[in-house]
């Protein structure tokens, strides 16, 4: 089977790049083909890119607090753009202020992610994720 | 290569036909009367501007501290203001949310209703533009102290201190460098020197006035670990930037990396280099108003109360054996999001405890590893300033687009795609933070040995290679309470 | 005059003929059998020898964290215990409470029951002679890790430290001066020191048999403010006395009083200084396991939770600086009461954050000022142990009693009657503490002239005089997060 | 009329002799004629120095966390000794742990005190509370 294919990026009006880069790098250690969008990146984009490659994931990174506001209607759009089948990952910090990580994993699963990832997350697991996510989909 | 921007003033008139486009970005634009700003300003209290309050603490030889802080509505942010001067801080900050940073102020408005309504935290900041000049009066005036200074974004630079300064804001942190290597993914450095060539005509223009409105220079904030020599130059570009438009006090800000010795090396070679290129410049009569410390923002915090408190700590500690005259610490909430009032109010009784004990004993340290660092720094710098200049022809802002363009000018994990990332940085056996690779910057050989030999000691002491995982490892080593990252 | 105690090690048939009616105090005094108490310790990891503990810290050049700590039921010190030892506390304390220091021990067991009881907290530490060897050895098994040092009252002693040492603790504070001069009101010297050389001697004991107990060293504990050379003087007569009866291993303490380059001067000089005592005397083979610094505990505590993290932290940092083994903080509750386990640990993890980041730079600190203090220190020290050694015509313990009753060893604010309390200190411009009144001190002219100095000035700065009242404001200065006391 | 008599000291086990030392000297600055007996004082000795002096007032310092215990039936003996009049005030750190202060304030009132204060407490303030306290007894 060919390497996933995943796209990374910052989503909406956040520049925080560092997390992104991390991740994108031990994906791309870790034998993903990565596409990396870098900050700055609407939705949209995300969508795009993720049409244009076909890609198996989207790891969408916020840490600016706004995140529930940029990705409203994400899953759905994705839908609409025929990605059905795109696992959708989101990490960073989610709110504004210091609040319950929890609250953040429930809001942004309803708003479509597979998965949610507090501040500061070990990047190792969620690879493990990400394969196991696969596997279970018949893609790695 | 043509036509390209240059390090000269304005003309006044050109300045002022410049100024229609961006008061009109929102309807808060036309409450700006020059006029009535200058007038305004000049009845501050000394207390209130921050040029003075820096000179004065200089004098008293004391460390003050500069926060970050902001928050959406204006009662918040006149509460959070009012708690900041209690707890003793005299530098006050409007950070700004993220989507006044992209002039996106129909959303910013939207959102306020939202908040008001459902009392959601849906902004990240202060959105100082859609407030406008009457509205942002008010935090000045809910206390009687504080020099007020916003945070702002490239896009919002010229409307927003055209609000802030007519609002009685008297500090801005004004780089070319600041938005476009930290903030921004496509903005050009041309386009940001333009845009910070406007704001400090507009500081030169209420300088001509006799309100002195103060520029605190950041230079090229680092996403990646690696020495601050890259940033020092760039904020002695900066310093000449605003001198040639007429701003007259400059407050020299240097970002900490955690190793003592080289950060308080930074700390003495900082403002006298750049008060020695501004003097051979000509510029003798801007004054240097102080130097402010920070942390480079680089490092996430650890989450346990204690270690959460042991960060600011540190900072404080080591800012206040540099006698700087103000230090940005972050709160002890950092690591959690914004923080709230009572955890800056916690954090800055701390932090300041440290800053008067430390400051009340008049130290002067002497270390062979701070000269040391000192040389190495000094060496760096002038390189790269040099650098600018000759391939400028002598012209500062032409001289760093070509250097950029060649990475003589250079940041790894640079968030902007025109920045060259061939550079990298790396811990060594002290936690003083190394050149791994020097892409394209001008250093003589001499500096690369003395960094080439600190790598491979540490190479040696832990027996294996400085790689890309021992950099993420350094990246969160305050993290766990130590310097250096460890396997 | 006639008869007093000597300085001279004490034969093993009358050492072991003195134990008997300690002992006999509490029937848990039979539980100690020294042979096999000999065989236990033998049989300990090194990670619970304080002595083997120390030395590794040195090697390592990190400093540890030695607390205060200590609380009524054998459960709840265990539970302590475990949780020091997982926040990286390598040396553990047992503090004992205040009945167990006076032998009250039938009010102990009382108040044991009503503990158990109804819950309240009635003990203000761990009664190790009610608890007796068998169980106070659970409190060393239930860790991996950790050197135990028990913390007693004068009375307490003998038996205490039979039953600490017969249960694995391996340091001790086995100094004359500590008791007699911070806890006691009618006790005198001459039994202090009669009772400490019983405990060297039981050390010199174990010594024999190839089992190292350390003690360490904290001379005459000051209740008032004043430089600490009467201090070090001090803990240098008591590396004496442990030296003679047999003991090999002696931690050098420091207390610290606030003003960086004074208490860096000390920990430098301190350990120098007894090293050469100790060397003159032939105690060649007496190692100095190490120093431990701690802010002497005159200072009362600012109850904010910044503040109260700012103490410890600055404790941390001069600590660090200094380049000690180890240091003891006061913790975020110690003006609040006896600390909770939590606090415990939220303290230690700010300040092992701050030890380990400074100590991973191997800082090797110079200022003028320290030289300049380490001077001073030295003359002083030298003059108050050389007298001690020419009116006791070379006996230390023979001059010491002398030098008390004489005034030639002082302090102020002394609960005990026999102290001359002619002395008096005040802080100077830059905080550090100096002699305003010098009583019968055998100082040099110079070094009086030095104070004098540094005194007028202070006076002249504020134009007031340092009265008793200035004194006062000095003392809760640290509690106002002030370094000096302001009127 | 002459000067108040009052009698100063740490009692029962506790050493802490700073604060009573203070407490001691402010007292005499003020005029009080201060009978000061240090540290470790047994609550009996307190009495006795009371009826020697004819006192007016026994300040009695504690910071060791013991004091509830110390002077189980002061109160009662003070009474017994004759020291009907005599004003009781306590101060220090009266409990064991982290606590709250209100709680020792009721508890040593029980006790017989008439006047508890927390650690740290202004001296200044309680000779303002002494001076009236001994007014409304027209004693100064
Ligand atoms: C460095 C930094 C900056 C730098 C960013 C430089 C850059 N371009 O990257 C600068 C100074 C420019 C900056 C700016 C701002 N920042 Co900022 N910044 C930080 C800081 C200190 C560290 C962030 C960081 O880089 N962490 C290190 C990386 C490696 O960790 P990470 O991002 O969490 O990523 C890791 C994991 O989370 C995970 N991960 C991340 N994403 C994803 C996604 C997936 C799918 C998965 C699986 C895992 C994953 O993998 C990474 C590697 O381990 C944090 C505070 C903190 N200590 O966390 C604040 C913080 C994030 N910033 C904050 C804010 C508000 C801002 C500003 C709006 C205003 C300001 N305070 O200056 C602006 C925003 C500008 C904008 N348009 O976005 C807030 C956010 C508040 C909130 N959420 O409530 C924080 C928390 C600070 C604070 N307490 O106020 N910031
Ligand atoms: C210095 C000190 C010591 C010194 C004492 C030297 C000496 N002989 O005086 C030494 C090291 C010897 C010591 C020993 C012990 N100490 Co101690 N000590 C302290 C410390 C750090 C400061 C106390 C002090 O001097 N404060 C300064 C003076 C000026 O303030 P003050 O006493 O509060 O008095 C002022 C006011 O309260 C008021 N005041 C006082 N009394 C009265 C009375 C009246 C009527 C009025 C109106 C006002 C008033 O006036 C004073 C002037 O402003 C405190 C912690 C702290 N930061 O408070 C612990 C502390 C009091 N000690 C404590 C303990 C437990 C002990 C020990 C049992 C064990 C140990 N930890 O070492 C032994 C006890 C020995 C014994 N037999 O009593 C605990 C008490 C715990 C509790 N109550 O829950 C404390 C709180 C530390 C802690 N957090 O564990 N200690």
């Amino acid at each position: 089977m060919a390497n996933p294919t995943v796209i990374t990026g910052t989503v909406g009006k956040d520049a925080h790049v560092i997390g992104t880069k991390i991740l994108s790098r031990a994906l791309r250690e870790a034998g993903f083909n990565v596409i990396e969008l870098g900050i700055l990146t609407p939705p949209e984009e995300f969508i795009k890119a993720a049409v244009e490659n076909n890609a198996d994931a989207i790891l969408m990174s916020s840490l600016y607090g706004m995140a529930e506001n940029d990705v409203q209607g994400f899953k759905e759009n994705c839908i609409k753009a025929g990605l059905n089948d795109v696992l959708l990952y989101i990490g960073g910090n989610l709110g504004v202020g210091k609040h319950d990580f929890r609250d953040d994993e429930i809001k942004f699963k309803k708003l479509g992610f597979d998965r949610v990832y507090p501040p500061a997350s070990d990047v190792k697991t969620a690879i493990a994720d990400l394969r196991a996510d696969l596997k279970a989909k018949g893609k790695a | 290569m043509e036509n390209r921007l240059r390090n000269r003033r304005l003309d006044e008139s050109e300045f002022l036909k410049m100024r229609a486009p961006f008061l009109a970005q929102w309807p808060t634009g036309r409450e700006v009367d020059l006029d009535e700003a200058v007038e305004y300003q000049k009845n501050l209290p000394d207390s209130k501007n921050w040029h003075k309050v820096a000179v004065k603490l200089h004098e008293e030889g004391r460390t003050a501290i500069f926060p970050r802080a902001g928050t959406g509505l204006l009662e918040d942010q006149i509460s959070l203001s009012r708690k900041l001067v209690e707890s003793g801080v005299p530098f006050i900050p409007v950070t700004t949310d993220s989507y006044t940073r992209q002039l996106e102020f129909a959303k910013v408005d939207e959102l306020l209703e939202e908040i008001r309504r459902s009392g959601r935290k849906l902004l990240n900041g202060f959105p100082i533009i859609n407030y406008g000049v009457k509205q942002t009066r008010k935090i000045i005036e809910s206390v009687d102290r504080g020099a007020f200074n916003p945070r702002l974004s490239l896009k919002s630079y010229p409307l927003a201190t055209e609000i802030s300064f007519a609002a009685g804001m008297t500090g801005i942190a004004a780089s070319s460098f600041i938005s476009w290597a930290a903030y921004e993914k496509n903005a050009t450095l041309e386009q940001s020197m333009a845009t910070n060539q406007y704001v400090h005509r507009l500081i030169g223009y209420y300088a001509d006035r006799g309100v002195i409105i103060s520029t605190d220079n950041h230079g090229w904030i680092l996403t990646g670990m690696q020495p601050m020599t890259v940033n020092l130059a760039t904020t002695i570009v900066d310093a000449l930037m605003v001198a040639e438009q007429g701003g007259k006090s400059i407050t020299s800000v240097v970002h900490l990396m955690g190793n003592m010795a080289q950060d308080l090396a930074w700390i003495r070679v900082a403002p006298r280099l750049m008060r020695e290129y501004l003097d051979r410049f000509g510029y003798r009569d801007v004054s240097i108003a102080g130097v402010f410390a920070q942390h480079t923002p680089l490092f996430p915090m650890p989450q346990g109360m204690g270690g959460a408190f042991a960060f600011p700590n540190y900072t404080a500690m080591v800012a206040a054996l540099g006698n700087v005259e103000a230090v940005s610490v972050r709160t002890i909430d950092e690591a959690l999001g914004i923080p709230t009032e009572e955890s800056h109010a916690l954090t800055y009784e701390s932090t300041n405890w440290l800053l008067n004990v430390i400051r009340a004993q008049k130290i002067d340290l002497t270390m062979k590893e701070i000269d040391e660092e000192a040389v190495v720094a000094e060496m760096e710098i002038r390189a790269l300033v040099d650098k600018v200049l000759e391939i400028g022809d002598g012209d500062v802002i032409v001289g760093c687009l070509k250097a950029v363009e060649e990475g003589f000018l250079d940041s790894s994990f640079s968030p902007n795609k025109q920045v060259r990332d061939l550079v990298v940085g790396v811990k060594d056996c002290h936690g003083a933070i190394r050149w791994k690779e020097f892409g394209n910057l001008p250093f003589p050989e001499e500096v690369k040995k003395f960094h080439r030999e600190k790598v491979s000691e540490r190479e040696k002491a832990e027996r294996r290679k400085m790689d890309y995982e021992v950099l993420v490892e350094d990246f969160w080593a305050f993290s766990k309470g130590q310097l250096i990252g460890r396997a």
